[in-house]
This record gives structure tokens, sequence and C-alpha cells, in this order.
């Protein structure tokens, strides 16, 4: 067993673990904890899997926005827990063992059971990357071989947060999301949120720059933008903005909005929906990443405020 | 000239590894949130200076060498500032039990 | 040089469990807060060792993301660890 | 013993306990946290069938990793919309949990209201 074995067989241990604890522990909050800390370090996983593209969407969005997202839930919900002691049966968790058990053995057993001679895309990505110009694989199949895929994820994305402030009560609606945190200009905090928002605007832009050759992207871009403007807002630097406001709504459409206009000009030009002219790929997709990566910023923030919670005087 | 250099490298990362054990231990024996914190900050960040020290001198040009710096200056900044909101809130928490 | 570099992984990432261990098991709040700050060094410090190990010149790029987001999480972490503790101080009056 | 066998059993494993904790814990944020400890793993299955298909210079079969990347993306909204359920149920006052004991009344007013 070499060395690099022992040290994949360590690290799939130790996160592992993390996850055992994140479902075993009593204390939700301990528990997003937990799957914060998991998260995170699932991107050690995807990175040795030679995926980094991958590991920065999952450091970025899984593990930091998404596992913040479930602790400030939790610390919402922390004092109805204490009134939720119904626990299941012993037949229940008896029987949701055995099926867990049965599910991760079969699927360990496809795992080492896979066919010798693996499929691949890879060698026909490689050679197409001519049609784009860019050579990132992954972002030539994200924005270009399958672009669908990337601008329907884009209207999900949309109808989430269409979803998340129909929720409003109806006295807030159109009102600001979250709640209003107040300055305190002696607060540490408040230094942080001047300080590194400027630093971190710099990082989510190179994120994103570098994505057309190196990995990187829109997705990890924006993530990074959307955690540096939530910094501001929990600094009480800044508020949510109004969810009636035109602007906002405007730049929360930008991306697909612009996706769907280059794909109809694809149809109208050229060959096909969303077909670029080789000689023009390179320009249309940086534009539309550029505006994804706003649209991309703005939703993710706002998902993780959640939904109008104060009219727009409060 | 390479040997030199690898020597160097494997120096400063096992003393980074050192660091981090010291760390480890330190949050492992010591009793309360403060004295942990104490531990955990220090010791893990002049762990992280000495593993980008060495790492350093295995960067092939500039631009990824200025990356490592910056990225242990992040960590610090934030070391330095999470840390002291972490202190504070505990004795908050403290003073209100 | 590759197989020191990897058992130093291998290593830091035993420390690290062991932190989160011990943090995780910790008695009060604040001491969970500290999870996304070791997860902010001792990771980071993995990733970078890791990426040259395994010659992914990315990883580098991975460790600036968990640079920012580790910092984020722990800001939240105090966030809403302060609402928590300021909640149980009014509780009773506001909450029903 | 390689790369793919390690974490093809751990992401196996992922998926079992994710699916476990989906099924016993009756708070309804656990199961949205063992939800998305199932995704992750079905994830790291892609990424480990995309590890054997490393070709043409390229790490990893690039076509699973876009997959993978939008399927992170779409399992980020669902968990905020179904958090943002989840807070406005506790908003009107209804109960956090999916026990059998709560009664059937109380659990379908704030639906239905």
């Amino acid at each position: 067993m070499s060395i690099a074995t022992v040290f994949e067989i360590v690290l799939a241990a130790v996160v592992l673990i993390l996850g055992i604890w994140t479902i075993a522990v009593r204390e939700t909050y301990s528990a997003t904890v937990g799957f914060i800390a998991y998260g995170l370090l699932v991107a050690l996983i995807w990175v040795r899997l030679d995926a980094v593209d991958v590991a920065l969407t999952e450091a970025a969005i899984s593990g930091g926005l998404g596992g913040v997202l479930l602790l400030g839930a939790a610390a919402r919900l922390q004092d109805a827990e204490l009134t939720a002691t119904e626990a299941p049966s012993k037949v229940t968790r008896v029987s949701a063992a055995l099926l867990s058990s049965l599910t991760a053995a079969a699927l360990a057993s496809a795992v080492l059971f896979l066919p010798d001679s693996p499929p691949t895309l890879a060698p026909t990505v490689a050679g197409h990357a001519w049609a784009t110009s860019l050579a990132n694989p992954v972002t030539n199949v994200l924005m270009a071989f399958r672009a669908m895929d990337t601008m329907l994820e884009k209207v999900v994305l949309l109808l989430a947060i269409i979803g998340v402030w129909s929720l409003a009560p109806d006295d807030a609606w159109g009102g600001r999301p979250g709640l209003r945190h107040q300055a305190d200009p002696n607060d540490i905090l408040v230094f942080l949120a001047r300080l590194l928002p400027p630093v971190g605007i710099v990082a989510g832009i190179y994120i994103f720059w570098t994505g057309a050759n190196h990995p990187g992207g829109a997705f990890q871009g924006g993530a990074i933008l959307a955690s540096m403007w939530l910094l501001t807002v929990m600094a009480g630097l800044t508020d949510t903005p109004p969810v009636s406001r035109r602007w906002l709504r405007f730049v929360l459409i930008a991306g697909p909005g612009l996706f769907l206009i280059v794909g109809l000009g694809g149809l109208w030009f050229g060959a096909a929906f969303l077909a670029y002219p080789p000689a023009l790929a390179k320009p249309l997709i940086l534009g539309i990443e550029v505006a994804m990566i706003l649209t991309i910023a703005a939703t993710l923030g706002l998902l993780l405020t959640g939904a109008p919670e104060r009219s727009e005087g409060q | 000239m390479s040997l030199v250099r690898d020597i160097m490298t494997i120096a400063a990362v096992s003393a980074g590894a050192l660091f981090f054990l010291a760390g480890t231990v330190g949050l492992l024996r010591f009793p309360d949130t403060l004295t942990r914190l104490h531990a955990l900050t220090k010791a893990d960040n002049l762990g992280l200076g000495l593993v980008v020290l060495g790492l350093l001198l295995q960067a092939g040009n500039l631009r990824d060498g200025l990356k490592l710096i910056g990225i242990w200056l992040l960590a610090l900044l934030a070391g330095a500032t999470v840390s002291q909101l972490i202190a504070r809130t505990a004795r908050q928490g403290e003073a209100a039990k | 040089m590759t197989d020191f570099l990897t058992a130093a992984v291998g290593f830091i990432l035993a420390m690290l469990a062991l932190g989160l261990v011990s943090i995780l098991r910790g008695p009060g709040e604040t001491d969970r807060m500290m999870a996304a700050q070791l997860i902010g060094t001792a990771g980071i410090a993995a990733l970078l060792l890791l990426g040259t190990v395994g010659l992914v010149p990315g990883a580098v790029d991975v460790a600036l993301t968990f640079a920012l987001l580790a910092t984020f999480a722990s800001i939240a972490f105090v966030k809403k660890g302060r609402s928590s503790l300021q909640a149980d101080e009014s509780g009773s009056t506001e909450d029903k | 013993m390689n790369a793919v066998t390690v974490f093809g059993i751990f992401a196996a494993v992922a998926v079992g306990l994710g699916l476990y904790g989906l099924i016993t814990n009756p708070e309804p944020l656990r199961k949205i946290i063992g939800f998305n400890l199932l995704g992750s793993g079905v994830f790291l299955l892609f990424g480990v069938v995309g590890r054997r298909g490393a070709a043409a210079g390229i790490g990893n079969d690039p076509v699973p990793q876009a997959l993978v990347i939008t399927g992170v993306v779409v399992a980020f909204s669902a968990t905020a919309l179904a958090i943002a359920l989840l807070m406005r149920l506790h908003q009107k006052g209804g109960p956090t949990t999916l026990g059998n004991g709560s009664p059937p009344s109380a659990r379908s007013d704030p639906l239905g209201s």
C-alpha cells in the first residue's frame, strides 16, 4: 500500500467521521456546524480527484453558503427545537439502518465492479476546444457544449428566489429581507467588513476571470462576491435592498435573459439554439458570464437572506 | 541547488506540522474557551506560515509565490479578527450566565 | 519529496481531525465557533500541500476560496451565536 | 486500492448515511442536512466515475464535472427554498417536527391558512 493510498484513506475517514457526527449528534446547531466542516473538507477529496472546478464549487456554495444558510435556520429554530423530542421508534431506526446499508453496499459494489474500459467524453471535449478558444474544458462544457443545462439552471435559481419571496407575509411584501443589523463603530466586525470585501471582490473576479483557461468560473466567483456582500450586511454597513426595486429585478434576470437572447440569436443567424459562431464564441461567452456572475452573486445572496420580513420604511 | 531547496522545504514544512501538532495538543488539553482559542489561532497561523514558506521555495514563478503569500495574509487577518470576535462573545456569554 | 509532502498532508489532516473532535465536543457554543477558523488554517495548509503533491496548480485557488469562505462562516457563527445569546437574555418577554 | 476505490466506497457510505439521517431524524432541518449529505455522496460518485474517464490530458472527465457543478447549484437553490418554507412555518407557529405525536389538526393548520 503506497503512502498516497494511506493518505486517501485518512482523508476519507476524517470526512466520514464528520458526516456520521453530523447525522448522529443531538443538537441541530451542532449538526450544522459539522455540516459546514464536512462541506469544506469534501473539497479536498475533489482536489484529490483532480476536479478542481467542482472543488471550488463545493467549497464555496455547498460548504460555505449552504452551511451558513443552515446555520441561520438552526439559530432561529433553537427555541422551538426544545419541544421536539419525538424520536422515531426502534423499528423505524433498524429498518432505516438496514435500507441505508443496503443502498450503500449496492452503490459500493457498483463502484468496485465498474467495467474495465471506462467510457469518457474527455477526448471529444478536448477535440472541440477550438470552437470556443477557451482552454478550461469544464467551462467549455458549461458554457458551450451543454449550455442549455447552464441556462436552465439559472432559471432554477430564479424560480427559487421567486419561491422564497412569495413566502413573505402580506405586510412585508416588496420589503427588505432579513433582520436589520446595527453597526457598532467600535466593533472589530465593522473593521473587517471594511477591509475584507475589497480583497474578496478582487479574488472573486480573479476566480471568475481565470475560469476561461484554468479552474474557476462564474458560479465560484459569484459565490465569493455574494459572501462579501453578506459580510457587509451582517456588519450593519449596508442593508438588504427592498425586493420591489426595479434595478434588483433587472440584475436577477440579466444572466438568464442575456443567455436566452444569445441563444435565440444563434437560432436566427446560425445553425441552432445557443449555437455560437466560432469567431465570436469567446466574446459572447464572456459577455454572458459577466451578466451571469452579477445575477449569481445577487441571487445567492438573496437566497441566503430569505423572504422579505420588513416593510420598506423599517 | 534543487537539493538545498528541497531540504529547506522539508525543514519548513516539518516545523509547520509541529506547530499544527502544538495547536491541536493545546485544543485537547486546555480547559476553557479563551485558552483554547489562544492555542488555535496562534499556533495554527504560524504553522500555515511555515508551510507557505516551504512551498514558496517550490513555487515555479513570481505569481504563484505572491498568491501563496496573499493567502497567508488573508488567513492572518481572518484569524486575528475572528478570534477577537469569538473571545468577546465568550466573555459576553460568561457575563450573561 | 512527494512522499514526504503526502505524509505531511496526512499528518496535518489528522491534527485537523483531532482538533475538530475537541472543538465539536466542546462544552460551550463558543467552542464550536472555532471550527471554521480551524479549517481556515489547517485546511488551507493541507490544500496547498495537496496541490503541490498532486501537481494540481488550481488547488491554490481553492485555498483562496477557503480563506474567504471560512472567514465568512466564522463571522456567521459569531453573529448567530450572539443573536441566540441575546435571545436567551430577553427570550421570555419577546418570544410569544 | 487507489483513489477511485477509496473515494468510491466513501461516496457510497455518504449516500447511506444521508439516507439514514433523512429517514430517522424527526426535525425537518435535520432532514434537509441529511438530504444534502446524500446529495454530496451522489456528486462524489459522479466524480469517481469521471476520474476513471481521465483522458486526453484532462484529469477528470469534464462532462460529469459540469453536471455536478450544475447539480450543486440546483441543490443549493432547493435547500434555500426548503429553509424558507420551514422559517415561514416556524413564524406561523406551526410545529417544526414531523413526528407522530403532533395532532393532525395542528399539522395541517399552517398549511391550510
